[in-house]
Order: C-alpha cells, then structure tokens, then sequence
C-alpha cells in the first residue's frame, strides 16, 4: 500500500429519467490527505463517491488514479478496486455473513490470497479497527456502531490505497465518532488515504486537511477555513458555518485570538484564549 | 405444524428423504444454474429465504379464536416458482429445526415433502388454474395460497396416518383422525393465509410493481422505455 | 437488533470453539439411538445425555435449554395422542397398548428433540454451513444458505419494529386491522429484503465479488478425546439398552 | 389535545437472558415542556422511550399518565396510545403503505373516525410538518429527511398528547435538522408534549427545556445547564460537555460575559459578547 492520488474531472453522473445528480463535477484527492467531501442530504456526495469507487458509470467525465483514467472494463474495475475501496453508510448492506470474521475474509479472498495470508489480513484489518475482539460475535448481535467499524474492516483488509467512506460517523455518538476517527487515523499512518462524506461542519473543520463541497449538481474543493467560513457558498449548498469559525471571528475581532488560522474545535480555542482577563494577546 | 425430530419409525423417515430428494436436488440444480448464470441472484434467493422464514413469524388471527403462523408455501411458489421453492424451503426447515427447534433432522425429508414439495406444486396449480380460467391475479393468489396451506397439512396428516395406522380402523381410520387434527382444523387458517396472500400481492402491485414483473407474477404494464437497471 | 434465543446460545456456548463435525457426529449418534432404542431405558438416557452435556460442559443457560425443549411438546403431545386414539364403529376410545405406544413415541420424539437441540445451542449454523459444503452440496447453494441465515435476523429485526411502529397506530385493534396490518407488514419486509439483496450486490461488488461468495471459516480442528467419548458414549447407550430391553 | 404529564418511576426494564437494560429508572415529562432524553448509543434511551409509549413492559416499575398507573391490559394500552405516541428512528419502519397520505392515514382510521375526519387529519399532520406538498408521493421516493418528517405526521395524525421521538435529527443534514426544529415548535403550540432522545449534546443545550440523561442503567434528570456542565455525569454516560458550555465558561472568567446562564448556542453567544474590544461588560 501506499498513497494515491485519486481524482475525477468533468463528472456527469445521472440516473435515468431525471436530469444528472452531477454536473461536471471535478476534484482530486490528495494523495496522503484528508478530504471531507461535504453536501447536504440529497446533494449527491454518495454518487460521487460511489462514481469514484468505480461502482457508477459517469456518463461523461473521467476517474483517474496517479493520472491514469479508470477503464470501465472488467479487468479495468478488479484493478481499481485493488486499490479504492468505498465503504457505504448502512453497514447492513455490506455485512453478508453473519460471522464477523468470515464476512471480513471475503474480500482478500477474491484478491486470489492463499488462507494464511487472509487469515493475516483478517486480524490486522479487525485490529485497526479496533474490533479484533469482535471476530468470533456474529454481526446480528454487535451494536450499530460495531457493525459500521466491522464493515470498515472488510473494506480496509483489502489494503487499498485510498479508503472512500460515505457517513462513517452518521449515528454514532460523540465516543464512538472518537473512536472511528482514531481509527481512520491509524489507517492513514498505514498509508491508506481516507476521503469521508458528512454533513457535520463542525467534523469536517476538525478532521479535514481539504474539503470539497458538493452544491449545486458540482464540486468547489478548497482547504477548510476557505470553504466553510464561506457563508454564500454553504448558503447555497444548504450547511451551516461551524460555531468554531464563527465565534473564532468575533474573538478575534475582540483582540483574543491571534491572526492567523482560527482554531478548530473548543480544545483548540481554549488553548489559543489567554487565561485571564486583561492579558490582550 | 411441522413434524418433530424422532416422532416418525426410522423407515419412514428414509423413506420421505429419499421422496423429497430428486425434487431438492432438481431446486439445487436450478439455484445452481441461476447463479452461474447471474452471480447477484445468491443475494435475491437468500433474500426470498429469509423472507419465507421470517412470514412465519407472522401470527394469524382465525375467526375461529385460535391462531397460527403461515406456512408461506404458497406465496413463495407463486413468487419463486415451484422448483426453487423445493430447495429455499427445505433450507428454511432446516433452519427452523436449528434456530425455533420446530421440526426436526430426520424428519427433514417428511417435513420437506409437505412444506417445500406438496404445498408449492399443489398451490401454484391452484395459482395457474384459477388464472387459466379467467381469475385476475388477486383471486390465482387466494387460491395458491390457500390452497398451498391445505395441502401441506393434509400432506402432514397422510404422513402421520401413515406411520401410525388405527388398530381397530387401519389406514382409512388414521387418515380420519389425523386429517382431523391437523387438516380439517386447518381449514379455516387456509383461508385465512389465502387472505393474507391476497393483501400481501395487492401491498405488492402498487409498491413492488417492477420486482413483480421481473418474477414473471405480472405482465410489464406497457412497452415503456426500458432503462438500465 | 435482537436475535433468537437458541442462535444467542449457540454463539456464547463453552462448546462454540470445538469442531462442527464433531458435535454434528455427537448429536447425529444421539439421534439415531434415539429412533431406534425403546423408549426405556434408550430414550431416556439420549435425553439425559444430551441435557447433561448441554447443560454441563457446553454451558447452555438451563431457561433457554429448558423453554427451546418445551417448543416441539404441542406437536408431540397432540401428534401422540391422536396416534392412539382409536376409531371404530362404536366411536373414539383408547386403542388397546395406547399407554405404551404413546410412552415409546412421545419419549422416541423427546429424546431426538433433545439431541437436535444439543447441536443447536453449541453450534452456529455459520459453522455448520462449510460442513455442508463438505458433505458435498453444492456452493452457491450453500451461499445461498448462508445469506438466508444473515437476512433472516435483518428482515426479523425490520419485522419487529414495523409492528411495533403498527401496533402504536392501533393496528392490530380488531380482526379486519388485524389482516389489513399483516398484509402491509408481510409486503414491507418483502420489498425491503429485495433492497438488502440489491444494496448488498453493490457492497459485494467493490469487494470483488465475480462468481460466488467464498468466505474462509475459522480453523476448529477436531478433537480425537472429543470424538472417542462420542463413540464411547453412544455405544454404552447402545449396550445398556440392549442389555435392559 | 392538550399537554398531559407522563412519568416513569422505577422501572426496570430489560429483555430475557440478560441483565435489566435500565435498573429503577425514574423520570418525569413535565406537561408541555421539551424534554430531550440524552444518551450514548446503547444506554438505553430508545428502551425508555418504548417503555414509557406502552410497547414494553417494565418488569418492574409503573409508568403513568397524569398520575393515572398504565394498566398492560389491551384496553389500557389501547387508551395510552391515543395519549402517548412514539416515533422510531428509522423512518421506513414506520412506512409501509403506497403513497404518504395513505400512510399517515392508517392511524385516524384505524381509530375508527369517518373518513371525512381521517382526511382532515392527515391534511393538517402533513401541514404540521411542512410536508403538505408530498401527500400523493410515493414513500420511498422521498428523500431521507422527508420520510422522517411523514413518519412523524404518522404519528402525529394520533392528535397525541405526548409526543416521543427517538433521534428525530440522526441522519438529517442542518437545514432539516432545522425545519424538523421548527415543526416540533408547531406541534407543541399546537398541545403536544414533545420528547426528543439524541446524544447530541449541543442540540439538547439548544432546544430542551429539561434534560434527562440516561446513564449506568438509570436516569438523572434536571436543567440542561446543570446536566450539560456536569463532567462527572457526562463522563459517566460517555458524552461530552457541549462547546457553548465550555467555551462560555472561559469568556466569562475572562469577564466578556455577564454572569447567571451561559449562552445556549452560536447565535446567543454572539448577541451575548461584546461588539468592540475594551467594552468590559
């Protein structure tokens, strides 16, 4: 493994009938980074993951990995899939077996893997996850927050070299988000880029090195002070400012914080706040 | 009612295996030619699987104050043909030996006679004659259906009266008073199963029309445009 | 999600981590004794046995054992008795051995149940399906098998809560609400299992799937102390009862 | 209609072959206030939630209605829910007919009003919830955020007093977390209580007027700042302090806020800080 840069360029992705979801979409993904692909519900963020990962034909555009376009063969979609994997929100539509390891081994299994090897792969993907000791439960009695980190583990133990996750955090509570980012984290020293779809701004801010914003049937991608501290843009796209950009602004408007990038989440902030009052930075 | 592990003499549960085998390992050939065909149809037959077990799930009132649970024989046929039912059925009775304790291992073969053989062939005749003779799709479905549950019980009944002929009446007297308990009684939960059948593919034509018509249970509607799926 | 109290069993049973084919010839043994011994003393020793066992040293909590053992009792009671009834011209009365007749076909049915129900608590049928595929059925039959037993705990949690969600609507207030709630609930779980297969296809795609769903189980190997107090144990059963009889 | 107080008092509820999930939980909807029910996933909040809508039984414990006991008979359950109506998570639980209308139909009809008054109903649920505009769609072509709001006219065609939703915003992006904000208001004037369970801890801050918090198989109730700016509490429950809290704390030792309550959101704390630097409050 090792990173890649996955990117897709003039993206028109449709379904019958109506007019295309995506409407020349472009964005890269950074090989090493970490993107947040932001939208509303609706706004297509699945499709264009779902585009990226190879599962969606686009009707005109290209994907390409290292700058080589995706080819929509047979041949040209096993070796994609080698190297992106998309890991969907409900984990429900990805756990087939009701054993947790052996849903896990389907995956390097189809790589052509001998037993030892999968075997291998099985324990390390569950232990990124933080979920090895979950391999002998069956997937009906975990937890929603388990099963989304089980079917996480069977996308990463196929080691590829960017890991597209559409709402990894959607319904987890504030521990289990923690846990799932630390996660993703791990992966990425594993050298796994991780590209995550949400509607959380405030996520989004925290964890992301780039964001790219799915508005209006097109992508505008951007590092994340630029993008959601954009009011016209997140109006039209139908998200919210995060709180920390917005109050971060009027601190510093008071002389509290220094110039520069404002913090990111409440940690960040109380570290950059003086401690007393009558100490103006 | 499904016959319980130990309850026939060892001769006739052999004997109803190896009755209900040529009719499985037709359904295994069938699911087996459908998947090479169509790898993503393991997913839609274990789907229609679950399915079948899951509506026994379902508790049925009966005019008569008891209830019961349907057999799904009937509208697993109409939906999944007969052949393959032979197979998804003995799979769901094998599971429900292991996972409700109803049923049993060697009676699998019996209990696959009556539920997975009997009752989809017998009820999806019932399906095709009453189409055949001008019934619209709701009145074929009361009859598979209905039908379908009758004559898995009574199956049942032929079974037991079978193995344990009257003393005094012999064959004709075991029929009597098996079909007694466990068919005749049925009668009024047929009925209501026919019911629950017809409210299931009237749910079905207005939710699920394109899965009906992929099934082959409803002719496409018009030539429309047909789009990649 | 809630899943089925023998299923629950089978996976936290002290005997989850011992070889399938060893239970399944365990219980097959049991069962077979069961058909063929009389009830007394056959019967009542495959009973005991495999209550002992599954309550012994596979840990089976004693209420769930005890409830999945009373579940097949209608069928044998009702099924028993009509067996002995007789029917001649005069009307219904006792056929002539009807106490022993029904003694040797109610514990013949108990028994078996009960060794059925060993295997069922100690084995998930996620380790029971490769065993099949040994015995020689097919693959994608097996496959096929293996979703059934993932989507029946979807499509039964899916079931659950539509009804609930039904019943606080006064669904199931009267007979006719009653059809009319089944009838929409029968055809939800169906439409949803349709979207699962569909969805799940697409999950399977980016994980490579081309011909079939080829999982590897876990590696419980055999144990030959296991296998030889099978043999042991179900050959004393055989000789008592010879012996007895 | 008209609000009405449901109360829990030590109830133990759990379900067979385990340890009781909630162990003499005590908690009290005060008539026509908001309560949010707050807890990390699997704590136990949704099994409150059923148990308090008549769908479970306690083992132990009584749930009442205006200090009237719950009687689980079917006639007492049957009056309950014509009072008290919960709403699940997953919106396509709770749809299952053809088109919206006929699905948030099933209810009033089922109640055994003409069909004159059923119509009318299921007009003014939809209208409730802003989704009028949808009453002849078919369910499952609404977006994700539309079927929640129908799930709720479902419940809310009942005309019930008290009103339960389980994470009525899980899933939904800002803006329909929004409009469903807003349709809570509108029931509300319209004399439902109404009970929302979530464990976004800076939502309950935002909208609750009460908080219960479901923690160690039991039930802590109380404001929403003391619950909220409890650590020990949050710790316990696996939640985390909401940033208003934390961040309007250190701006009011640094004396930029007045003192009594902290600010509940983005919007309060600007209004709440001065305009310019050097305006000491």
């Amino acid at each position: 493994m090792s990173h890649r840069t996955l990117a897709g360029a003039g993206l028109v992705i449709g379904y019958e009938r109506t007019r295309p979801v995506l409407d020349g979409a472009t964005l890269t993904v950074p090989a090493g980074r970490r993107l947040a692909v932001l939208g509303a519900n609706g706004s297509g963020k699945t499709t264009l993951l779902r585009c990226l990962s190879g599962a969606l034909r686009p009707l005109a555009g290209t994907v390409t990995l290292d700058g080589v376009p995706l080819a929509h063969s047979r041949r040209g979609l096993r070796e994609h899939r080698q190297v992106v994997q998309l890991v969907l929100q409900d984990p429900d539509d990805q756990l087939f077996s009701a054993s947790v390891a052996q849903d896990v081994s389907f995956g390097p299994l189809n790589l052509g893997l001998p037993e030892d090897a999968v075997r291998s792969r099985v324990v390390e993907a569950l232990d990124l996850l933080a979920v090895g000791h979950l391999a002998g439960r069956p997937s009906h009695q975990l937890s929603f927050g388990e099963r989304k980190r089980v079917a996480i583990a069977g996308a990463v133990a196929m080691r590829p070299c960017v890991l597209l996750l559409d709402e990894p955090t959607a319904g987890l509570d504030p521990s289990a988000v923690a846990d799932t980012l630390a996660a993703l984290t791990r992966l990425q020293e594993h050298d796994s880029t991780v590209v995550m779809s949400t509607h959380d701004v405030d996520l989004a801010l925290r964890w992301a090195d780039d964001v790219a914003v799915v508005v209006d049937r097109t992508v505008v991608q951007g590092p994340p002070e630029d993008m959601l501290g954009n009011d016209a843009l997140l109006a039209r796209a139908r998200l919210e400012r995060p709180w920390a950009l917005t109050v971060g602004a009027r601190l510093r408007a008071l002389g509290l914080l220094p110039e520069g990038t404002l913090p990111r989440d409440a940690a960040g902030l109380l570290a950059a706040l003086p401690d007393r009052p009558g100490v103006p930075t | 009612m499904h016959i319980a592990e130990g309850f026939l003499p060892p001769a006739h549960a052999i004997g109803w295996t190896v009755a209900a085998a040529p009719f499985v390992v037709h359904g295994a050939r069938a699911v087996v030619r459908e998947v090479r065909e169509n790898p993503e149809s393991t997913l839609l037959l274990g789907a229609a699987g679950a399915f079948t077990f899951v509506l026994s799930a379902i508790k049925l009132p009966s005019i008569t104050g008891s209830s019961s649970h349907p057999t799904g024989t009937g509208a697993g046929a109409i939906l999944f043909r007969p052949p393959v039912m032979a197979l998804l059925g003995t799979v769901v009775l094998l599971f429900q030996a292991l996972l409700l304790a109803h049923g049993g291992l060697t009676t699998l073969g019996a209990n696959a006679v009556a539920f997975a053989v009997v009752g989809p062939w017998v009820g999806y005749g019932a399906y095709r004659l009453t189409r055949a003779l001008g019934g619209g799709l709701l009145p074929g479905v009361f009859a598979g259906t209905a039908v379908a549950d009758l004559a898995t019980y009574v199956t049942t009944s032929l079974q037991l009266a079978l193995a344990f002929p009257d003393p005094t009446g012999g064959l004709a007297g075991a029929v009597v008073k098996f079909l007694g308990v466990f068919g005749v009684t049925q009668i009024p939960l047929a009925i209501g199963e026919g019911l629950l059948g017809v409210l299931l593919f009237r749910a079905l034509t207005v939710n699920a029309r394109p899965e009906l018509e992929r099934l082959g249970v409803l002719r496409p509607a018009a030539p429309a445009a047909e789009g990649p799926a | 999600m809630s899943g089925l109290a023998i299923d629950d069993a089978a996976w936290s049973s002290a005997w989850r981590w011992r070889s399938p084919t060893d239970k399944l010839l365990l219980c097959l043994g049991l069962v077979v004794c069961a058909s063929v011994l009389p009830a007394w003393p056959g019967d009542v020793l495959v009973g005991a046995t495999a209550t002992a066992l599954a309550l012994g040293p596979a840990r089976v909590p004693p209420r769930i054992f005890g409830r999945a053992v009373r579940l097949p009792m209608t069928f044998i009671a009702l099924g028993t008795v009509t067996a002995v009834l007789s029917i001649d011209d005069g009307g219904i009365g006792w056929a002539p051995d009807a106490a022993e007749r029904a003694g040797s076909l109610a514990g013949s049915a108990l028994a078996g149940s009960t060794a059925v129900l060993l295997l069922a608590t100690t084995t998930p049928i996620s380790d029971l399906l490769p065993a099949l595929r040994r015995l020689g059925v097919p693959a994608a039959v097996v496959e096929v098998a293996s979703v059934v037993y993932r989507l029946v705990f979807v499509l039964l949690d899916s079931l659950r809560t539509i009804r609930e969600a039904q019943t606080a609507r006064m669904g199931y207030s009267s007979l006719r609400r009653t059809y009319r709630s089944s009838g929409a609930l029968a055809a939800a779980v169906l439409t949803r299992s349709w979207d699962r297969a569909r969805r799940l296809q697409e999950g399977l795609a980016g994980r490579g799937m081309e011909t079939g769903l080829r999982v590897l189980p876990e590696v419980l190997p055999s144990s030959w102390v296991f296998l030889g107090a099978t043999a042991l144990g179900v050959g004393a059963i055989v000789s008592v009862s010879v012996a007895l009889s």
